[in-house]
């Protein structure tokens, strides 16, 4: 239920092909609503204010951003059929090129060289895999080795005597602008001081998606919105799209199969880069080595978890942000999203037992008390604890919502051209 | 008969061709960076194989291969029927810490506290990979994405046991912490098996070519195998064939994850004895490149693992000599992608040649030797 | 315990800086190496100052992530065998391999930082630290400068060494508010050590406390403490953040180094030099060599002026901890 | 025989008129195999000329090389009396070729007019947008004109097999093609759809288009086709004149030697129940796939069940055979209640399964021969020993099978995908038959494949059920069908809604049965 957030993000639905229409969306908003009545609920019990405050969700969007750009970079290539999990390869490669260049000569140009970057990875990653019909994930592994060996080389060439840099780290990179909704801040901010009952949450949700919100942030949002526009409005995308369902029909309608996947990888690199530049840049305003901590594999996680859909994907990352900014910033929320995973439990558990599915109800009956036990004979969870619930979390909701994913058809199937 | 020699000579040429592109590809690719960097290809590699002969160098690579063959064969094992484990480094990481902290709680004869050791590794990394088995039988959950998780938690969960109220002892005067030591009837002795070196080979390299010589045969020539890489293959194919896909996801994860288990017993059993803060991680994730570098079959996985390292150990020595060691990290990379490529090339090179062949055959009746150049000419598109 | 508390700047061997020794230093960071803008690197700022003063010769040998102990074994070898004498391990991930080394090598004396599990092994100089004791003085003046009585500790991951931090912070801001409240969080757990690299995590986390009302937050957390610095910075005047290990408020970048208080500082650079030095002067020193605010090996900067009101507590709490009326505990 | 070198008549019909396709000298090859070898096709406009000939004779190698899918290796082609160099099949496109392939070429993930229009795109925002809009309508427009409608926003994985074909044909119309290729688009159809393509295809050579026709159902080509031309082995070798040949003649011709005449069978039925069905119902969500199934077989008898694609069928074979459990009712077999044993173990005693789709459920594609004999008995001998294969055994049994099945294949080494899938089939069918079942479930067990096979398929169903085999056997080929059941049952929405005596009803009668139209036999 913590994806309640996302959902309230700029519109990006997910827009299934055979849309129930106006329905679709109305009934999203209530389930959002809803949820968001019950986590104030729980905050209004707990006083665990930090569960909708603007830090959190500001903090959220600012550790789900990388997520989503390599999620992103994932959702290009695999829709074209080609499995990216290179993704945290080109991300180092992004991080890097975003230090080296950013702090000599500003982030501009350091956030255009790690999409460069990135870029070149997903060439590499195209040609081994389009033009050489290598498995999939075989060239993912080797460019995240690669990506790697690579950054470290250079780093120990490139940046060992620069001022206030190392061999494994970049001097700092000057930041970007980070601008707001102007006057919002002097409404809002009263309003969510007030802990009031659902109207507090909401103005600290809005103060945080709209105030002080880096200007790469903003980018990466429109990026999402225009790959689904691109991806599912466009003739272009279309035949993208096809390439990932089935190479062979599309080339018998006269599409070029390899272009299209060569674009597509070579997207989906540049935009796993511009993660690793989002990281470098705006996250850390340096580039250290390390910096990605396998972002790129949650990224490709969060893609999955949201049905190689942006709108999906979006929800993926936004939880994970959500979550993980919980654990960062305050335990005593974290222990009240306790309750939430209870309430959650038990949701599932009338559905189930709704359902007839005894055996499943049981289950998440049984899960439900158990967290509300622990919940009620605990002040707080211990510190390493929370450092597993964005992880949990993810799990949890993939393993109750037990949605049915699927992937494009062709994903992962090296392609040979007819007659080859 | 000589058509028949030459023929021969040529597919034994083309099948030790892959190999011998792949290296001198990844070789060609390094030395370019070295010297693009200003360093002398030629010597650097000379230092390494120079450092490899060592005794002392030989041994830890073989010890160091030891531990990376599990590690693939882990995941090699989930690669058979279309699994990804991505989960290996977890679940070696909790199956070391939990075996290591068994093994110096309790006190028994020899073989027995060492099979007690190795049993709890096996299924300590068993259970916690169908913990991602379970999730993909039941709820439909990919098993990358559940792996991935199942790693965080890992380590959550690692950190979470490992002080000194719970499983650990902190060494009087260390920063350190880590289970309680195990006494001498839980340790590996080494084996003297390279002339020479004070540094002995891991004891558990038996293990490690038992487990090898299993996965072979019960992969080749098992029913059970032929069922995994029938579900492998063709899923559907070996539903309608009686196969219990569902089943055999779940034992296949806990057989990798079994494997996954003893990633860390040789290191575990025959040179640290406790498990300590730091104690070897990601060592799954090259597992990862190691399988698909051996094409997942015990013995390809046994030379990708003695590659890896050799390529980790004698870059020791290039620090020392002024050369960034990353540079064999590159080289990995280089040759995991070369491999599968020069296979690619080759095969290719395989179809070219059989549609001349059968062009020339084919055209030789009707048109005699003149026309013998052209045809073969449009064949490929 | 240890021969003179050199600090930075003054030095009475500056005239042998011509006079070539013919000791040879050989180095092992731990990972991260030159260039992490912390541990390492003080640990490198302190053998650079050697090198230029007795002009020895040096070789410096890094680490790489999740190395065994075998890799580390081979790199303090690869030293002990090229004839450099001695041999200093940075960080205590090197005792277990140092312990088998110093056995092939008896002639040869090595230095472990952070680490005094080997203290009875004649060859080997443990080199370490009261951090407990600095954190303590850094807990009280943040407990002094806060006026919301809460105050924040970012560990950078959780291991004992970060915890000795946290226990002495925790016990000195109680000194002086025994009311205080003492938020606690480590960025990442063992072996995931990005907990250091994670100045985003690091800023987040800084983020969460003050605005569950800290207003004073001790970083703990090599790189990532920059991500500190930067929250602090964004709350505004009236906040604070202290620095760790180097007087960062010396090398932290211009924005926000004036919301950095104080720092502990851990002298590792000195340490190192110490070592060396004395094996140049042919007395090599042995055994354990605590650092403490004794000899000041630890201590806490004063190089920002805000500092100065603060001060007079904290030295006489300092002058108690030397005289031993308050023993600081190293656990929390 | 109607043989005739050349084209002379058409030059007769149509004076002076220009062919619209002209292939001559085609040849083609494969690593192994010449698919294609001095090929001469010449098609008049405006007419339907059929292609036929056996499994592998490279019709639809010839057919890719017109759609510009694979360069000749020699040749020419020429489209309405100008010589082209096809590149690609966007060349073709652009020159009003048009292709439906064997195979769907259709992405089950996209909608019917995201399929359609692909590659073809109508443009809006200033040529950055997809029109849906656009498209919509003109679909709707073909659907209209030539009877082939189909929503456009249904996403294909939905469609049953007519539509799909429909679709495919639409593809084609959209990007305006003259000249169209059919390779065999009438084998999942069900007479009613038949005729409906039929008439469509009238409609469209009324307008002048010219069509190429590939079927391996003699009688069809006959009805529909002006011209037919018969390959052999990779060449033509006949053009024939569908008014005055007959199937026979044709299929002599394409064979190259005469056929056996088919045997009339006596009814070898026992009161031996093999498998009896009561009462099995299998839900899935709100849909309700199967509804009260009860049925019998007995020893000696095949049962057919006739129905269009997607009534239930598919989900009954798979209930007995244990892919799905069922959400009521009971399956026996031979007397032992069944209904709750693995698949395995109802292989086991005598469940033999040839399943409608031969490269999913049948075959793994790239193993080799033998193991694919093992697939299925991996619990029997010769295949294994205790918990081990036994290699040696598999081999010489699969040997066995080769030999007796007619598996035309270098050696039983060879992957299986480099076999036609007539030779698949033949291999599927040995396999199956070397299990002793008591039981044969045949899904289409001819689908696609040649007369000769065709005739050696149906020969050993025969002799299995003169051995006292119980068959269940569904085929879209209502001759099939009704030729070798002993008893027919008809499936409409998950229901059996008729029985039928094989021996007096008419394919069309069983045609409106199974669509629910109307009263059969
Ligand atoms: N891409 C290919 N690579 C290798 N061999 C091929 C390929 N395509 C076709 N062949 C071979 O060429 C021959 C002719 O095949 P083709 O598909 O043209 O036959 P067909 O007449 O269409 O048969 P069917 O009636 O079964 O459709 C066969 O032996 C086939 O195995
Ligand atoms: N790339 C390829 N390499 C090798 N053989 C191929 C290839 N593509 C097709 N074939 C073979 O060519 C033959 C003809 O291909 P096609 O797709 O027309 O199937 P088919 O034989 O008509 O099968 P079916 O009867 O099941 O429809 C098949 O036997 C197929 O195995
Ligand atoms: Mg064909
Ligand atoms: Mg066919």
């Amino acid at each position: 239920m913590s994806t309640t957030l996302e959902t309230t993000t700029p519109p990006a639905a997910p827009a299934p092909e055979r849309a129930t229409r106006l329905s679709q969306p109305l009934r999203l908003a209530l389930y959002a609503l809803v949820a968001l009545a019950v986590l104030s609920l729980i905050r209004v019990l707990t006083d665990a204010n930090d569960l909708t405050s603007a830090g959190t969700v500001s903090a959220a969007l600012t550790l789900a951003v990388p997520i989503g750009l390599a999620g992103l970079g994932g959702l290009w290539s695999e829709r074209a059929g080609v499995v990216n999990i290179g993704l945290e390869g080109m991300m180092i490669l992004g991080t890097f090129g975003a230090g080296w260049i950013g702090w000599q000569h500003g982030p501009w140009a350091g956030l255009l060289t790690a999409v460069l970057f990135g870029l070149i990875g997903g060439l590499v990653h195209a040609v081994a895999t389009v033009t050489f019909g290598v498995d999939h994930v075989v060239s993912g592994v080797a460019i995240n080795i690669l990506g790697l060996g690579v950054t470290q080389y250079l780093a120990g060439e490139l940046l060992a005597d620069s001022p206030g840099g190392g061999e494994t780290q970049s001097p700092p990179i000057s930041a970007l602008p980070r601008p707001s909704v102007p006057g919002l801040d002097g409404v809002l901010e009263p309003l969510e001081k007030h802990h009031w009952f659902l109207i507090s949450d909401i103005a600290g949700i809005l103060r945080g998606l709209l105030t002080n919100v880096s200007i790469l942030t903003v980018l990466a949002v429109l990026l999402v919105i225009a790959s689904y526009v691109i991806l599912w409005q466009t003739p272009f995308g279309l035949r993208l799209r096809s390439v990932g369902e089935d190479p062979h029909a599309a080339e018998s309608l006269g599409v070029k199969v390899r272009l299209y996947k060569y674009i597509a990888v070579a997207v989906s690199g540049g935009l796993a880069g511009l993660a690793g530049g989002f990281l470098a840049i705006v996250a850390s305003g340096i580039y250290r080595e390390g910096q990605t901590g396998g972002r790129g594999y949650i990224g490709l996680a969060a893609m999955i978890f949201g049905n190689w859909r942006p709108g999906g994907l979006m929800m993926g990352a936004g939880l994970f942000g959500y979550t993980d900014a919980m654990q960062l910033r305050n335990a005593v929320a974290v222990h009240a999203l306790l309750l939430v995973v209870f309430a959650l439990l038990l949701v599932v558990t009338a559905l189930n037992l709704y359902r007839r599915k005894w055996v499943t109800a049981a289950v998440g009956l049984v899960f439900a008390v158990l967290s509300l036990v622990w919940y009620l004979n605990s002040d707080e969870l211990p510190g390493p604890i929370t450092t597993m619930t964005p992880y949990v979390t993810t799990l949890l909701v993939l393993a109750l919502s037990a949605q049915r994913l699927r992937m494009p058809k062709a994903d992962g199937l090296v392609y040979r051209p007819e007659g080859k | 008969m000589k058509s028949m020699n030459a023929d021969t000579v040529r597919r034994v040429g083309l099948s030790l061709a892959a190999p011998a592109l792949a290296i001198i590809l990844s070789l060609a690719i390094t030395s370019a960076v070295l010297a693009a960097a200003g360093n002398d290809p030629f010597d650097t590699f000379k230092q390494m194989i120079e450092y490899a002969k060592e005794p002392r160098t030989t041994a830890m690579i073989i010890n160091g291969s030891v531990t990376y063959y599990f590690a693939a064969l882990a995941v090699a094992f989930g690669f058979r029927m279309n699994l990804f484990n991505i989960g290996v480094d977890g679940q070696y990481r909790l199956a070391a810490m939990l075996a290591a902290a068994v093994g110096g709680a309790v006190s028994l004869p020899p073989i027995l506290h060492v099979g007690l050791i190795l049993l709890v590794a096996v299924l300590v990394g068993g259970l916690w990979a169908a913990v991602a088995g379970l999730l993909k039988v039941y709820r439909g959950v990919s098993e990358v994405i559940s792996t991935i998780m199942l790693n965080s938690i890992t380590t959550a969960l690692i950190a979470f046991l490992l002080t000194t109220d719970k499983l650990a002892v902190q060494a009087e005067g260390s920063n350190n912490i880590g289970t309680k030591p195990i006494p001498a009837s839980g340790q590996v002795p080494g084996i003297g098996l390279v002339p020479d070196s004070p540094l002995k080979v891991y004891g558990l390299i038996v293990l490690a070519v038992i487990v090898g010589f299993l996965y072979w045969f019960v992969i080749e020539h098992s029913r059970f195998g032929f069922d995994l890489r029938a579900a492998g293959r063709n899923e559907e194919a070996a539903v309608a064939s009686g196969v219990n896909v569902k089943r055999m996801i779940l034992i296949s994860m806990a057989v990798s994850g079994g494997i996954a288990g003893l990633v860390g017993m040789p290191q575990l059993l025959g040179s640290s004895y406790t498990y300590s803060l730091d104690f070897p991680a990601g060592i799954g994730f090259t597992g990862i490149a190691i399988a698909l570098l051996g094409r997942n079959t015990a013995l390809g996985v046994a030379i990708g693992a003695l590659l890896f390292g050799f390529l980790d150990n004698s870059s020791q020595i290039l620090d020392l000599e002024g050369v960034p060691k990353e540079i064999v990290m590159i080289t990995q990379g280089v040759i995991v992608l070369s491999v599968v490529i020069a296979y690619e090339l080759v095969r290719r090179y395989r179809i070219v040649a059989q549609q001349r062949e059968v062009g020339r055959r084919l055209s030789e009746p009707p048109a005699p030797a003149a026309g013998n150049d052209k045809t073969p000419q449009g064949a490929q598109a | 315990a240890c021969g003179g508390g050199s600090s930075d700047g003054s030095s009475d061997a500056g005239d042998t800086g011509s006079a070539k020794s013919d000791v040879k230093v050989g180095l092992a960071y731990d990972v991260g190496g030159r260039g992490d803008q912390s541990f390492n690197d003080s640990a490198g700022v302190g053998l650079d100052k050697a090198k230029s003063e007795f002009g020895i010769d040096v070789k410096e040998l890094e680490a790489s992530a999740n190395e065994t102990d075998s890799a580390r074994e081979e790199r303090l070898r690869l030293l002990a065998q090229g004839g450099y004498n001695p041999v200093i391990a940075v960080g205590f991930a090197y005792a277990t391999s140092l312990g088998k080394v110093a056995k092939e090598f008896p002639d040869v004396q090595f230095g472990i930082i952070d680490d005094s599990s080997l203290e009875k092994v004649s060859n080997v100089t443990s080199l370490v630290f009261a951090e407990e004791q600095g954190s303590f003085l850094v807990g009280a003046i943040a407990a002094e400068a806060s006026k919301s009585g809460n105050v924040g500790f970012v560990g950078g991951v959780n291991t004992p060494l970060i915890q000795k931090f946290e226990a002495g912070f925790k016990q000195g801001a109680e000194s002086v508010n025994k009311d205080i409240k003492v938020q606690v969080k480590y960025l990442t757990q063992p072996p995931d050590f990005a907990g250091f690299n994670a100045p985003d995590k690091g800023e987040t986390t800084a983020q969460g406390m003050i605005d569950a009302g800290a207003d004073v937050i001790y970083a703990a957390a090599g790189g990532s403490g920059s991500g500190v610095f930067k929250a602090i910075a964004a709350a505004g005047k009236g906040n604070w953040a202290i620095g760790v290990d180097s007087d960062q408020y010396l090398t932290a970048d211009s924005a926000v180094k004036d919301y950095i208080l104080t720092s502990m500082l851990k002298r590792v650079d000195t340490s190192v030099y110490d070592f060396i030095k004395s094996a140049v002067d042919g007395k090599v020193l042995t055994g354990k060599q605590e650092f403490d605010l004794s000899d000041e090996g630890i201590a806490y900067s004063t190089s920002n002026d805000a500092v100065k009101d603060y001060e007079a507590k904290a030295d006489e709490l300092k002058k108690q901890i030397i005289s031993g009326d308050i023993k600081v505990s190293a656990t929390p | 025989m109607p043989e005739s070198e050349g084209a002379a008549q058409s030059e007769t019909g149509a004076a002076a008129t220009v062919p619209a396709v002209e292939l001559s000298g085609i040849t083609k090859r494969f690593p192994g195999v010449v698919a294609n070898h001095d090929v001469n096709l010449r098609v008049r406009p405006g007419t339907v000329h059929a292609v036929v000939g056996e499994n592998g004779a490279g019709k639809s190698t010839l057919m890719k090389t017109l759609y510009g899918m694979h360069k000749p290796d020699e040749g020419t082609i020429t489209l309405n009396g100008e010589q082209v160099v096809l590149h690609s099949p966007a060349d073709a496109i652009a020159r009003g070729v048009g292709m439906v392939h064997q195979h769907f070429m259709l992405a089950d993930n996209l909608t019917v007019l995201e399929n359609v229009v692909l590659g073809a795109e109508p443009r809006r925002w200033g040529g950055f947008g997809l029109n849906r809009a656009a498209a919509r309508t003109k679909i709707r427009e073909i659907g209209k004109q030539y009877g082939l409608e189909v929503d456009p926003d249904e996403m294909v994985e939905r469609l049953g097999v007519g539509d799909r074909q429909r679709v495919e044909i639409i593809k084609v119309l959209y990007r305006g093609a003259r000249i169209l290729v059919l390779d065999e688009p009438t084998a999942v159809l069900v007479p009613q759809e038949v005729d409906a393509l039929f008439e469509a295809l009238a409609v469209l050579k009324g307008q002048g288009l010219s069509i190429i026709f590939i079927s391996h159902k003699l009688d069809e080509v006959r009805s529909v086709a002006d011209d037919i031309t018969v390959m052999r082995r990779g060449t033509t070798v006949a053009t024939a004149d569908p008014k005055t040949v007959s199937s026979r003649e044709l299929a002599e011709l394409m064979v190259g030697s005469e056929l056996p005449s088919p045997q009339t069978s006596d009814s070898t039925v026992t009161d031996r129940p093999v498998l009896e069905l009561s009462g099995i119902n299998l839900i899935d969500g709100a849909r309700h796939l199967l509804r009260d199934v009860t049925l019998t077989i007995h020893a000696g008898e095949v049962l057919g069940l006739a129905g269009v694609e997607g009534n239930g069928q598919a989900e009954l074979v798979e209930s007995i055979m244990g892919m799905r459990s069922v959400d009521s009712g009971t399956i026996k077999l031979t007397g032992d209640d069944i209904t709750s044993w693995s698949t395995r173990r109802r292989r086991e005693a005598g469940c033999g399964y040839i399943p409608e789709d031969r490269h999913r459920h049948g075959l793994i594609l790239d193993a080799p021969l033998w193991e694919n004999r093992i697939l299925g008995h991996q619990s029997r001998k010769p295949n294994v020993r205790g918990p081990l294969v036994d290699r040696a055994g598999a081999r010489t049994d699969t040997e066995r099978i080769v030999r007796e099945y007619d598996v035309r294949t270098p050696s039983i080494d060879v992957l299986a995908n480099s076999l036609s899938g007539g030779n698949q089939q033949k291999l599927i069918v040995g396999r199956e038959m070397s299990g002793n079942p008591k039981l044969l479930i045949a899904a289409h067990p001819t689908r696609g494949v040649d007369i000769g096979a065709q005739t050696a398929i149906w020969d050993l169903l025969r002799t299995a059920r003169a051995e006292g085999l119980a068959v269940l056997l569904i085929s879209a080929d209502l001759d099939e069908l009704i030729g070798l059941s002993d008893s027919l049952t008809v499936i409409l929405r998950g229901e059996l809604v008729a029985e039928v005596d094989p021996s007096t009803v008419t394919p069309e009668q069983l045609g409106s049965a199974m669509t629910g139209a109307g009263e059969a036999a």
